[in-house]
């Protein structure tokens, strides 16, 4: 008996747009603006001194994934984790009060910093280890706290946070769309932070259930998958390749890799 | 969990979770509450030391829970379940309305010896199992006093606590308490009633009870001679295996007779303990 | 009033009873304790507990210390990033005037879009730890830097005495001013003033990225500021050690040329590099030649290109030199397979057009100009050189009026100046992005004479170095001019609006420069420097070419129709660009593809480079290859969120970080994670080891990243050493690689 | 003073020897408070738990001191139930046992969570899917349990039952004590359960993911059977230690070998189910995600042999040993099958927190390992010095081994 299939989602009633992501790894060039401009948006703290890449707060991590082979044969693919806001939020279940919610609005996964207490199930429970946790109390240089945006509060130590699709942002999209007596938001009203600042626009990011949006349809190119998505947790994001060997370094799947081999 | 609190969220899995924790709560609560609610109601009654008693005697050894009639012979083997109060005791009542204790007992005859191991046993009095007496004084109140036995325990008290004259006594609660070097101990009252008049060791009594005839029940004290004497070896008895304990090789006897002030002599045993084992207090 | 005496006798009961209670006797201790114990029991069926409870959970989350972001009116702002030569475009979001957020803007012609890391950081730098407020004198005490307040004045007048003491005497010594980002307004002022002074040099280091185009301007015998790059056009692009994807030229055009032709096949990037770097990580083919052996690739490529006829006309002696170079030689020298030499030759003459870019490592240095000949050499032979084609000849941009027609200093390039023989030196630290070791600066100062000023507005990376800082305002604080890029194709022209009012003992370069021409009777312009950027403003708008990008609307305006000179500065205060028009009218001859080396010379200097040195190799088996990212590897502050891509992720190699091949790991039995000892004939580093089986075995890889300071600052200011310290920097000014020995600690 | 406190009948070391003994622990307890104070006062960091390593040596220690401690409520169910009375010369020692083990465990959690003052959060606004809030409630309220069968204990102290109303208190609470040892159960058999299922139910984390059996995943019935086969041997460990320190014969025999065939038997049951349980999750559950035994057991130094250890040298051979009557009989066989046992369950906790978070679940995570600062070493040692005082002032001046002063008269 499989149960992940039988966790019921919520979503499934909604006719709410369903915000999704494909990320193009064949454009990603691993320039990092994306950790940036990610960390300026939702207001991250910097690095204290202690801080490593275990304990850091980087909501969009970037990895280079290489593909195995030594000098010379070595490729790499950059790709950039974070929340992958999953339908069957894994961390959404473990929760023991409540600070993760699937937000039927918009599919988001919310983290709720004010009613988290850290004990870091969440942790334990996400496969992608998008989820990090304030190691340390947020401290600014001495006047950068002007600099924050003033549509995320900063969270304090000892809660967990992630990514949220930038949700200031859907806030602040749909505030405005209301005061032109609309309810729903056109496809570029609302745009993340990382998709907003990738130079080689390697970042599509729209409404999974309007048919026409440029990511539903780029989610139906057979090169477009998810990663681990086979644990079923049915991410929302997605990444797309036409390379083979990134399709399979990426989400190694040993099971199809054995049938392959059966095959052929 | 309430549903006034903002996230409240109304499904079975969530009403059940909290339900059932809820439910287990209340019955943790409900025993707590009835637990102190039965407390009150003996303190209202004024059976506290009746109750204290009684959950010091849960604390014994079957060893120390032996039925008078065990020691006595009429059984083999029975222990009290009934706090050492034969009054109450069904059995008892049954055995005495049919008079076979009296007819047994009269039947193995005593020797009138007033003496063990050179333990002074009078008979004209009646012995509880805390070793204390009972005698009917002259102007018909309860004279109480510690047996000889008891004495050579205790030797010479430094502190004896008795108390106030017209305080209420119950029958196995405490009557005054002894203190002995680094050994103290309470010692139970035999009998109810009110405290009249207080003596001392030389007097050869403690304390005098207020006498009501009509309403002393002594069914449950030591009376007849046999049966006393039969009790006597057996405490002598226990009295070994509580000094056994401490593996202290404690000489009891001088010449056959049981040494006049015991921790005196044997000042290395654990006379607490043994006060405890004896005295009926664990 | 009289009340009805039902009525009064409620009120007088009332009364009665309510006296009853207070009067009463009764009403003990016990009661008090009933009174409140039933208080609180009933307490739990009211609001009150659970709103308490809820206040506190929101207290737990609303600590004092934790910021509160400002509110106001939000609204955006447009202008030039200007922390390096790039000269992006940038959106600013701005709540109540305070920038929050920058942002490349999408379509812009320089940029379209593209931003860098450290530009969506550029608001922070105004709040920068190590930003300095005053004028400070620096004292090194063993490596430890403590600073004091001091007056400007004081420090104008040791640099007017200084002057007038070389001026007096029959001094060699020379007063100097190092620009890392020549061409600006401000660049003008440095020559103007040093032309005005005795032994006045203006120096550049070429970091900018023009000492990369050095071998071009050796074939072309042509000055690489009026040379761009055609990248949008390339199909195939050959990066000969060109970092690409690491913050190359104008990081954007690479970056458009990735979004518009990845998947369409249109664009193909050839990494020849010998570290598996970022930019042959995304590259489509990774060409991994043996550390100083690129230029030999490119002859063997050239060998190809020319024996099997894809090369029109060939001087003949050029083509004596690559006929040595077959690729089975070129195989042998570089480590690369002879197939993949002759297949790269190919798709560069088939998949056209292809552009050959010779890139300076950002913190490895620039080639040397015999290894840029040939790399170079290979555009020639690929006609790639002229209007339209891969590289395009572009106007030069004019000076402001008041330096045309003037006596400027020349150019002088670092490499160029006589060792120990600067007496003062104004560095304008104005960061091109790319490394410079100071031991290349050191070398020519007089020793323990030399009075060095800096005009930064921080106190790191070379800083630490000078003697006197006059801080300068930063980046968006004051107006700057942008002048291109040097990859860009046309010339181009911006304005970089201030966006934050600089603090008061801040000094404008300028005005310090007019302090020094005051005291010392030098002739200077007596504009502001925004007004003499306004000048320069004004002579572009005379020359009525070109266009000017609007990023407010987007729109794109030819320059003849604006009509004044002031709604042209008006565009360029709100971000615009001025786009020059391409060059066609001027045909570019290729002088020698041998520059001015000469084929005997070059060839035995490419032999030389490509030798191993067994010798050597005995003492020092390894190499030692400096790396790094463009803009993290200079000596200027970077934000504190770039720490998401040092500190806080595994993605960039942070400073001292060593990339060691596993097997080359073990042959010195070091350990991952545990420090290492390198030792070079420069000195000792001590770096933190990092297995990597994606470097070439024998060699040391080792990143110089940002310091700490220069993140978050630090409490105690200390001249760290880094790779650059230990690398050995030759007389040509590059440092690429360092014969160096590896040992545990 | 002293000897007026203990119990009536047994010795007691010297109350200067005592102190003595004590001094070590309480410096351990200091310098456990100390870094307490280090962790609330400037926060996690402090450990080396990161954002994958989020649990660490703490949760590890509230595992296994948890199924460890579960002796207390298994214990009190065979008494006060099953009336198993040959227990209750255990059964206060092990109620004392039981409430260090969940004492320390919630206060090593209270240290591990990020927000302590936001704790009470769960209780208010719980997530019925999350077996953490159900394992937050059953430890409240167990330990809460343990606090009420703890007061009677406490109440037998010698002087303070000289104030008759607490000796009438505690005897109408024993009265009661069924109920409390019946909830007692209950409740601990859902949060050892939910122990085990909050790795369990991890689907994004392969090597701890199981089949669901009835509503629960199949770690949950594990681990509460492991607990209450672990509980016994732990409480036959820990008096047969305390026995060796004080010098004294605490229990008779029968009862340790009471204790080893409980223990032995369900032991057995375990490793049973667990074994069948292992090999369908390496062969069904964990393939179907495209996870091999490789991917689990392929970093060293987590090899298979972790698991046969587990299963067969900590659960099997404990287990034949304990069952064995032969064995059992010989005190070195019982105590050495009770350790095993208990070995075995401290390393299946290990397994399911350390193992799990150490392997790496995405296809390019790297395979990490931890070591704890000196803070959680401090603090993890600081549970345990609270648990030598909180026993050894227990063990002093209250009577937990009914039987004690019997067993040590001549």
């Amino acid at each position: 008996m499989d149960t992940r299939k039988k966790i019921k989602t919520d979503n499934n009633k909604t006719k709410h747009p369903q915000y999704g992501m494909v990320v193009d790894l064949d454009k990603c060039t691993g320039c990092g603006a994306c950790s940036v401009a990610c960390a300026v948006e939702n207001n991250q703290q910097p690095a204290t001194p202690d801080m490593c890449s275990r304990t850091g707060n980087t909501w969009r991590m970037m990895y280079k994934v290489k593909n195995g082979e030594p000098f010379p044969d070595t490729k790499a693919v950059f790709v950039p984790m974070f929340c992958q806001q999953c339908d069957d939020p894994p961390c959404k279940y473990v929760c023991p009060q409540n600070a993760v919610e699937l937000d039927p609005m918009t599919g988001i996964v919310a983290q709720i910093p004010e009613r988290c207490f850290g004990c870091r199930y969440c942790h334990a429970a996400c496969p992608y280890e998008a989820r990090y946790f304030n190691w340390w109390d947020p401290k600014w240089p001495e006047g950068m706290e002007k600099t924050l945006n003033p549509d995320v509060s900063p969270r304090m130590r000892g809660v967990v946070e992630k990514c949220n699709f930038c949700h200031g942002r859907w806030q602040s999209a749909r505030a405005k769309a209301a005061a032109e007596g609309r309810r729903e938001l056109r496809e570029d009203e609302y745009k993340t932070a990382c998709q907003e600042s990738c130079p080689t626009e390697a970042i599509t990011f729209g409404d999974l259930r309007d048919p026409d949006s440029k990511v539903s349809k780029l989610v139906k190119d057979p090169d477009t998958f998810t990663i681990l998505g086979r644990l079923g947790t049915k991410p929302k994001v997605f990444y797309r390749t036409t390379r083979s060997w990134v399709r399979r370094t990426v989400d190694r799947d040993i099971y199809s890799e054995n049938k392959e081999k059966v095959h052929g | 969990m309430f549903p006034w609190v903002h996230e409240f969220r109304p499904e079975l899995g969530h009403l059940i979770f909290t339900g059932g924790f809820a439910m287990v709560f209340v019955i943790v609560m409900t025993t707590i509450v009835i637990v102190f609610k039965k407390v009150y109601e003996i303190y209202k009654q004024r059976a506290v030391e009746k109750i204290a008693w009684q959950a010091a005697f849960e604390d014994f050894p079957t060893f120390n829970k032996r039925c008078r009639y065990e020691i006595s012979g009429l059984f083999n083997e029975r222990t009290c379940n009934n706090y050492f109060d034969c009054r109450e005791c069904a059995v008892n009542k049954q055995l005495l309305e049919k008079g076979i204790p009296e007819k047994a007992l009269a039947a193995a005859g005593d020797d009138g010896n007033t003496e063990i191991f050179g333990l002074n046993i009078p008979l004209d009095r009646m012995y509880h199992r805390g070793h204390t007496w009972v005698k009917q004084d002259e102007d018909g109140n309860y004279l109480v006093g510690l047996d000889d036995f008891g004495k050579r325990l205790i030797g010479k008290p430094e502190n004896i606590e008795l108390p106030e004259i017209g305080s209420k006594l119950h029958a196995n609660g405490t009557a005054w308490k002894v203190k002995r070097g680094k050994a103290d101990t309470r010692i139970l009252s035999p009998i109810d009633g009110e405290v009249i008049e207080t003596g001392d060791p030389e007097k050869g009594w403690y304390l005098k009870i207020k006498s009501e005839p009509d309403n002393v029940d002594t069914s449950h004290l030591l009376k007849h001679g046999k049966e006393i004497k039969a009790w006597f070896m057996k405490e002598l008895e226990r009295l070994q295996f509580a000094l056994a304990t401490d593996g202290v090789g404690a000489s009891l006897a001088d010449g056959g007779v049981l040494i006049d002030d015991l921790p005196k002599s044997n000042p290395d045993a654990d006379w607490d303990g043994v006060y405890g084992e004896i005295f009926l207090e664990p | 009033m009289d009340l009805p005496s039902d009525v009064s006798d409620v009120i007088s009961n009332r009364i009665e009873y309510g006296e009853a209670i207070i009067m009463s006797k009764t009403f003990n201790r016990r009661d008090i304790i009933k009174l409140v114990g039933g208080g609180l029991a009933g307490m739990v069926f009211t609001p009150i507990p659970w709103k308490l409870l809820d206040d506190i959970s929101i207290w737990t989350q609303n600590w004092s210390w934790i910021p509160v972001p400002p509110k106001g009116e939000i609204n955006s702002k447009y202008s030039i990033c200007t922390i390096c030569t790039a000269g992006c475009g940038i959106r600013a979001r701005c709540v109540a005037g305070q920038p929050v957020s920058l942002w490349g803007i999408k379509d812009h012609p320089v940029n379209d879009g593209a931003l860098c890391p450290l530009g969506f950081g550029g608001h922070h730098l105004a709040y920068h730890p190590a930003r300095l407020r005053h004028p400070v004198k620096l004292v090194n005490d063993n490596n430890t830097i403590t600073t004091t307040e001091a007056d400007r004045d004081d420090i104008i007048s040791i640099i007017a005495d200084t002057i007038a003491n070389i001026g007096s005497g029959r001094s060699n010594e020379i007063v100097a001013a190092l620009d890392n980002r020549p061409g600006r307004t401000v660049s003008f002022a440095y020559r103007k003033l040093l032309a005005e002074i005795p032994n006045g040099m203006y120096v550049t280091t070429g970091s900018n990225g023009t000492d990369s185009m050095e071998g071009f301007s050796e074939i072309t015998g042509e000055n690489v500021n009026t040379f761009g790059f055609n990248i949008e056009k390339a199909k195939t692009i050959v990066s000969f050690g060109a970092p690409l994807m690491e913050g190359w030229g104008i990081p954007g055009r690479v970056y458009g040329a990735m979004k518009n032709g990845i998947h369409d096949k249109q664009f193909k990037l050839i990494q020849v590099e010998p570290r598996f770097s970022h930019s042959a990580s995304v590259a489509d083919q990774w060409i991994p030649v043996t550390p100083g052996t690129e230029a030999i690739f490119a002859l063997g490529i050239a060998h190809v290109l020319i024996k099997q006829n894809f090369v029109e006309e060939v001087d003949e002696s050029y083509k004596n030199l690559v006929a040595e170079y077959t690729p089975q030689r070129v195989s042998d020298i570089t480590g690369i397979r002879r197939e993949l030499i002759v297949d790269t030759a190919r798709s560069l003459a088939t998949n056209g057009p292809a552009l050959i870019l010779c890139g300076r490592e950002p913190a490895g240095g620039p080639f040397s100009r015999e290894e840029q000949i040939p790399i170079w050499g290979l555009n020639s032979l690929l006609g790639n050189i002229g209007p339209d084609k891969m590289i395009v000849p572009r106007n030069p941009v004019p000076a402001g009026k008041s330096f045309q027609d003037t006596e400027l200093a020349t150019v002088t390039k670092l490499s160029d100046v006589p060792d120990k023989s600067i007496r003062v030196l104004i560095i304008d630290e104005s960061e091109s992005g790319n490394a410079i070791p100071w031991q290349l600066i050191e070398r020519k100062l007089v020793p323990d004479k030399a009075f060095v000023v800096s005009l930064s507005p921080y106190l790191v990376g070379m800083t630490k170095r000078a003697h006197y800082v006059v801080p300068a305002p930063t980046h968006l604080e004051s107006y700057q001019d942008i002048p291109p890029s040097f990859d860009a194709r046309t010339a181009t022209y911006a304005v970089s609006a201030p966006m934050y009012t600089p603090p008061d003992k801040v000094t404008e370069p300028v005005e310090f420069l007019k302090l020094i021409a005051e005291k010392t009777g030098s002739d200077m312009p007596t504009g502001s420097y925004t007004d003499l950027i306004r000048e320069r403003a004004g002579e572009i708008h005379k020359k009525n070419r070109g266009w000017v990008y609007n990023p407010t609307n987007g729109r794109i305006t030819e320059t003849a129709d604006i009509l004044s000179e002031r709604q042209f500065w008006g565009l360029l205060n709100d971000g615009g660009y001025w786009i020059d028009e391409p060059v066609n009218d001027t045909q570019v001859t290729v002088k020698s593809l041998f520059g001015s080396v000469g084929k005997e010379k070059l060839k035995s200097k490419l032999d030389d480079i490509s030798r191993p040195n067994l010798a050597l190799q005995v003492k020092y088996p390894v190499m030692l290859v400096p790396f790094g990212w463009r803009g993290v590897v200079d000596s200027g502050p970077v934000t504190p969120l770039i720490s998401k891509l040092y500190q806080e992720s595994e993605f960039r190699q942070g400073t001292n970080r060593a990339l060691i091949h596993p097997d080359t790991g073990s042959l010195y039995r070091l350990r991952k994670d545990r420090p290492a000892k390198i030792i070079t004939e420069a000195g000792e580093l001590t770096v933190r080891v990092e297995f990597n089986d994606s470097i070439r075995p024998g060699v040391v890889h080792v990143a110089l990243g940002p310091d700490q300071d220069r993140i978050t600052g630090v409490k105690e200011v200390k001249i760290k050493e880094n790779v650059l310290s230990v690398s050995a920097v030759n007389g040509h000014g590059t440092w690429r690689s360092t014969p160096a020995r590896i040992q545990t600690v | 003073m002293d000897k007026q406190l203990q119990v009536r009948g047994t010795t007691r070391m010297e109350f200067r020897k005592f102190i003595t003994y004590l001094i070590p622990w309480f410096i351990v307890l200091g310098i456990g408070l100390y870094a307490m104070y280090l962790v609330f006062r400037y926060g996690l960091n402090h450990t080396n738990m990161d954002n994958r390593f989020a649990f660490g040596l703490w949760i590890y220690f509230d595992l296994a001191i948890i199924a460890l401690g579960a002796g207390a409520f298994f214990t009190g169910l065979l008494l006060y139930v099953f009336k198993r009375e040959e227990f209750k010369s255990v059964i206060n020692s092990a109620v004392i046992i039981g409430f260090i083990c969940y004492s320390g465990a919630i206060a090593a959690l209270v240290v591990d969570v990020g927000q302590p003052l936001r704790a009470w959060f769960t209780l208010y606004r719980p997530n019925a899917h999350s077996m953490l809030a159900e394992v937050t409630f059953c430890l409240t309220l167990y330990l809460a349990v343990l606090a009420v069968e703890y007061v009677p204990i406490v109440l037998k102290n010698r002087k303070l039952k000289q104030i008759p109303s607490f000796l009438v208190f505690e005897f109408k609470l024993h009265k009661f004590m069924p109920i409390l040892a019946g909830i007692g159960a209950l409740l601990s058999f859902f949060h050892q359960g939910s122990l085990g299922g909050m790795f369990g139910v991890l689907n994004g984390q392969p090597f701890s993911f199981r089949e669901t059996v009835l509503v629960f995943p199949s770690t949950f019935f594990l681990f509460i059977l492991s607990a209450i086969a672990a509980g016994p041997s732990f409480i036959m460990l820990t008096t047969w230690l305390v026995s060796k320190i004080s010098g004294k014969k605490l229990v008779t025999k029968n009862v340790f070998m009471s204790l080893g065939k409980i223990s032995g038997i369900l032991l057995l049951v375990y490793v049973l189910f667990k074994s069948i349980d292992s090999l369908y999750w390496l062969n069904k559950t964990s393939p179907a995600v495209g996870f091999t035994v490789a991917d689990h057991y392929g970093y060293a130094p987590f090899g298979i042999w972790i698991l046969l250890l587990e299963v067969i040298v900590l659960g099997l051979i404990p287990a034949l040993i304990l069952i064995n009557k032969k064995f059992r009989e010989k005190m070195h066989w019982l105590l050495t099958g009770a350790f095993l046992a208990c070995a075995g369950i401290a390393l299946n906790r290990f397994v399911t927190t350390i193992q799990t978070l150490s392997l790496p679940t995405l296809p390019f995570a790297d395979f990490l390992t931890y070591s704890p600062t000196w803070e959680e070493v401090a603090i993890f040692l600081m549970v345990i010095a609270y648990g030598v005082i909180v026993y050894s002032f227990s063990f002093r001046y209250l009577p937990l081994f009914p039987q004690e002063r019997e067993l040590n008269s001549k």
